[in-house]
């Protein structure tokens, strides 16, 4: 698995280092303009670990990248967007669907708790609630990249149509109604990337 | 953008670089991070320490605010955002020989997720260490939620009286219990005028008319009752004070120490003037005054506004407001 | 224009009535005149007083100087204008029976026909008080030429000094001398970022571009070396202590009191890493520095800038420097 | 003389009354925004002194309202824009043409040592010169208004090509060239409402 995760890593920081400053400038409209330089800061700390890590197992190698991430990044936005490289570690080659199912469940678990965010807040978990339903739903059969790739493209879609019940923008005059939501952009990209690499 | 700084991501690592140095008699970084705000001279380990996780940007708060008789530490986040759960507690283990800790948390979602998550891995690791959360903005809920609402520069009271009380080495719980006691006693209102560049993105942090300011923004730009036209001091002051009245009963005789504090760019000269007319209105309804503190603690870069705290006080929250405190820009 | 005051005409009074009520442990208004602002506790008369006429829009200078261990009284003017020659020899006449008083003037044109009028006043009335004009500005006039020079912050360490000494008890002679000595030990270099707004004519005081800083400006836009693009900090801090060092021959093991002052909106943030900044600059000339004080403390409203003020001190201005006050707004 | 002196003064607080905005406007260009608002001040102060000061000598009227002038005013315009109203208290009926030679003698004298400021300088000093100059040259003849006004004009448009040796607008970067010095055009509108009512 090293060298798709190698890969998943690798190639998120190459989309997010060419697209944070339209994230920042999305977060300027619905937050505090800073969502593409804080996602940066974590995901090159974690291609600088990957790089220097190959030799660990997977997931000592996920969590060590996890927490740096989150310390890194601060906020709300750490603490959260790095529970899915933690959980991210437990993959299992041979029991690849049910593992991934079992990641983005365990995931989405920590995120509602320490979030306290549910399904519709407008937040990263409407990225990751929809295509953890695709993945149950399909678990019997091989995950077709493509089929993932308009889940996610949907769900990020469809944040434009939702008022923040949590992080900055839910404090703003429109709660953010109108456009897409910033840390469900930058999960779509990592998450893109990750089946991508994966599958 | 015009701001006199270097590389971006070195705003906050250079500032504190610059803080230390010149500080060096009062303030120290830790051994292991230069995120972490320590006392040169720091308390004695029976008695309980005080400390806070907060983002930056905000300044002096809350770095300025590490010295004897104020706060023991203060972990410091990027430009407005909260630390990680893992350096506020690498600040709290600081303190694990000392009689419990107290970490102080301002009301703001990533404040709270990652002082949870530090309190959790004190637990973990057997060290005495208890979250007080800190809320007063009461424009961001309405009464009977008031641990909904956000924390403002009303926060201030906590610290300095905490601070000062657990100097004279008083026990952990009996802090804890008074802390509570000074939050619920004390209400918050602010106004943003106008708003500073965020030095991140280079833009302003939220928009105002030319003739336009908003009652009940929170210190990031958080939305609170709405836009009004601009007018007198007079006006304005009683606006918000009859909002504060609606919110906490007061009465003749109580004994009130008023915070006016500036959020950047508003002079003080305004703030002066802001005074008296709150001094004003109190003395209307016959409530004394104690000790005031007024000028720009708690702000959002360069922004223009201010706000008003109020601490309904007993004689022990007064003596401990000005009892002596070493910290470079706390000043009464 | 977005101040929060009330009448135009009153804003002077109300501030400094707001200023009284905010410090009356500390602070007292004449008996004769509320634009007189003196000590609760008056010096000894065996003592020389120290006082200063200056016109107000600069807050806390000097009115938030006021205190045991710094100036004795401060007769306020209007904004931006001098007070007239005949109210500040009413504030020298209520130390007719001290061993002296020193009126200090910063070199501006209206501050110092109306400070020699008021020592003409006092000669008259043969009670015995002095002028201290007092100048620091490299920009506003060449080498040579330093009584040309505008009064800039660094005449902080003017008041400072002679505060202290003249609580201890030292003669007017030694006061005075010692006085010139710290003026021609001293060099300020401001920098104007952006412009406040004047609260008289609700206008902007200067213009400045967006991407435009100007070096050399003078406390109320008055012009220096010109304007520049707005570069880093260090390239920023660079140019003006080299300007500065063209200016003094400061040497190896000299030891320096830098005063970093800000202009009103810029950030203690900005303030901290220009410390940073100057820091370095002297250590590579091996240059010492002693105790700095970073904040804003003689402001034009809300105009972005700062100024570099740097003291060559003696043995003597160090500890002078360092002694107790209780003004409120003048904090090391 | 004191029924001319009262409409001088109720005459000049008309005139300043209704032109002190454009003054301050006048004084945003080449000064700090203030000469009219700030010589408002003084001659409102003037008026209400010389209405409560009639059974008083001319001389001790004059001298108060100069030194109230003054402190009302502060600043340099204060001290030095007051000199000509102390001085105008020595007025001789008997004697009328030299003693107002003598007043506008008297008051230059004191405006150049105390402001430090000569001819050329771009001040209030550009129009009293001018003034004691025609004075003095028609000494044996009863003044003209038209005349006077005339010079007055004149004089104050002069200052429009000077530029700045002292006030604030010195320290401009084109030292106030081509606009008219503020205090010039406030000690014209006095000076003509002096001249009409004396004369
Ligand atoms: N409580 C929360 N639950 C889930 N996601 C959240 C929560 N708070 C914030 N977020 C996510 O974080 C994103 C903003 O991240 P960022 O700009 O980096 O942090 P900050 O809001 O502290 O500036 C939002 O767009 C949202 O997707
Ligand atoms: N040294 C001086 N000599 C003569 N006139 C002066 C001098 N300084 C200032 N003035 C006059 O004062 C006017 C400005 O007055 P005002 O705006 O009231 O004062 P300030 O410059 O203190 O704001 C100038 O236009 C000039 O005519
Ligand atoms: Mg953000
Ligand atoms: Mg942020
Ligand atoms: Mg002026
Ligand atoms: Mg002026």
């Amino acid at each position: 698995m090293h060298s798709a995760y190698k890969k998943w890593i690798l190639n998120s920081y190459d989309k997010i280092n060419s697209d944070y400053v339209e994230l920042d400038k999305l977060d300027q409209l619905v937050g505090d303009g800073d969502h593409g330089s804080t996602i940066y800061k974590g995901i090159t700390v974690a291609k600088q670990l990957y790089l220097n890590k190959l030799t660990s197992p997977l997931d000592e190698t996920m969590a060590i990248i996890s927490k740096q991430m989150r310390i890194e990044m601060g906020g709300a936005s750490g603490i959260l967007m790095s529970i899915f490289f933690d959980e991210s570690g437990k993959i299992d080659k041979s029991n690849l669907n049910s593992s991934i199912i079992d990641i983005f469940e365990k995931s989405i678990d920590k995120i509602m708790k320490i979030g306290k965010v549910k399904a519709g807040d407008k937040s990263i978990l409407d990225i990751y609630i929809p295509v953890l339903n695709f993945l149950k739903k399909n678990s019997d059969f091989q995950f077709k990249k493509n089929e993932i790739n308009e889940i996610l493209s949907l769900s990020l879609a469809k944040t434009k149509e939702m008022e923040a019940q949590v992080g900055r923008a839910k404090f703003l005059e429109n709660r953010g109604l109108g456009f897409i939501d910033p840390g469900a952009k930058s999960t779509e990209i990592i998450l893109r990337e990750y089946f991508e690499s994966l599958l | 953008m015009k701001k006199i700084i270097n590389n971006k991501d070195q705003i906050v690592d250079d500032m504190l670089s610059g803080y230390i140095k010149a500080n060096s008699d009062r303030v120290k970084f830790s051994n292991n991070s230069k995120r972490i705000i320590l006392r040169s001279h720091p308390k004695n380990i029976e008695k309980t320490a005080i400390l806070i996780g907060n983002g930056s940007g905000h300044e002096p708060i809350a770095m300025g605010w590490v010295g004897e008789g104020l706060l023991d530490a203060n972990v410091v986040g990027d430009i407005f955002a909260a630390p990680s759960g893992d350096l506020i507690f690498e600040g709290i283990e600081i303190f694990k020989e000392n009689s419990g800790c107290i970490l102080l948390i301002s009301n703001h979602a990533g404040d709270v997720m990652n002082g949870e998550m530090a309190i959790e891995l004190a637990k973990e690791h057997n060290i005495d260490a208890d979250l007080l959360l800190m809320y007063d903005d009461i424009a961001s809920a309405p009464r009977g939620s008031e641990d909904q609402r956000r924390g403002g520069a009303g926060t201030t009271f906590i610290y300095k009286i905490l601070g000062a009380l657990s100097e004279m080495g008083e026990k952990k719980e009996t802090l804890l219990s008074l802390g509570k006691f000074v939050r619920d006693q004390t209400r918050t209102l602010s106004i943003a005028v106008a708003s500073g560049v965020s030095p991140i993105s280079g833009k302003k942090i939220f928009h105002l008319d030319d003739d336009e300011v908003f009652i009940g923004m929170g210190v990031h730009g958080e939305s609170g009752y709405g836009r009004q036209k601009i007018s007198s001091s007079k006006k304005i002051i009683k606006l918000m004070m009859d909002k504060i009245f609606d919110d906490y009963q007061y009465k003749e005789g109580d004994i009130v120490i008023p915070f006016i504090n500036g959020s950047g760019a508003t002079t003080l000269m305004e703030l002066l003037i802001i005074y008296n007319d709150v001094e004003e209105y109190l003395a209307q309804y016959k409530i004394k005054i104690y000790k005031p503190l007024i000028n720009e603690y708690i702000t959002t870069q360069e922004s223009a506004g201010f706000s008003i705290s109020l601490l309904n006080s007993n004689e022990q929250m007064r003596n401990l407001w000005i009892s002596p405190s070493s910290a470079p820009y706390f000043h009464l």
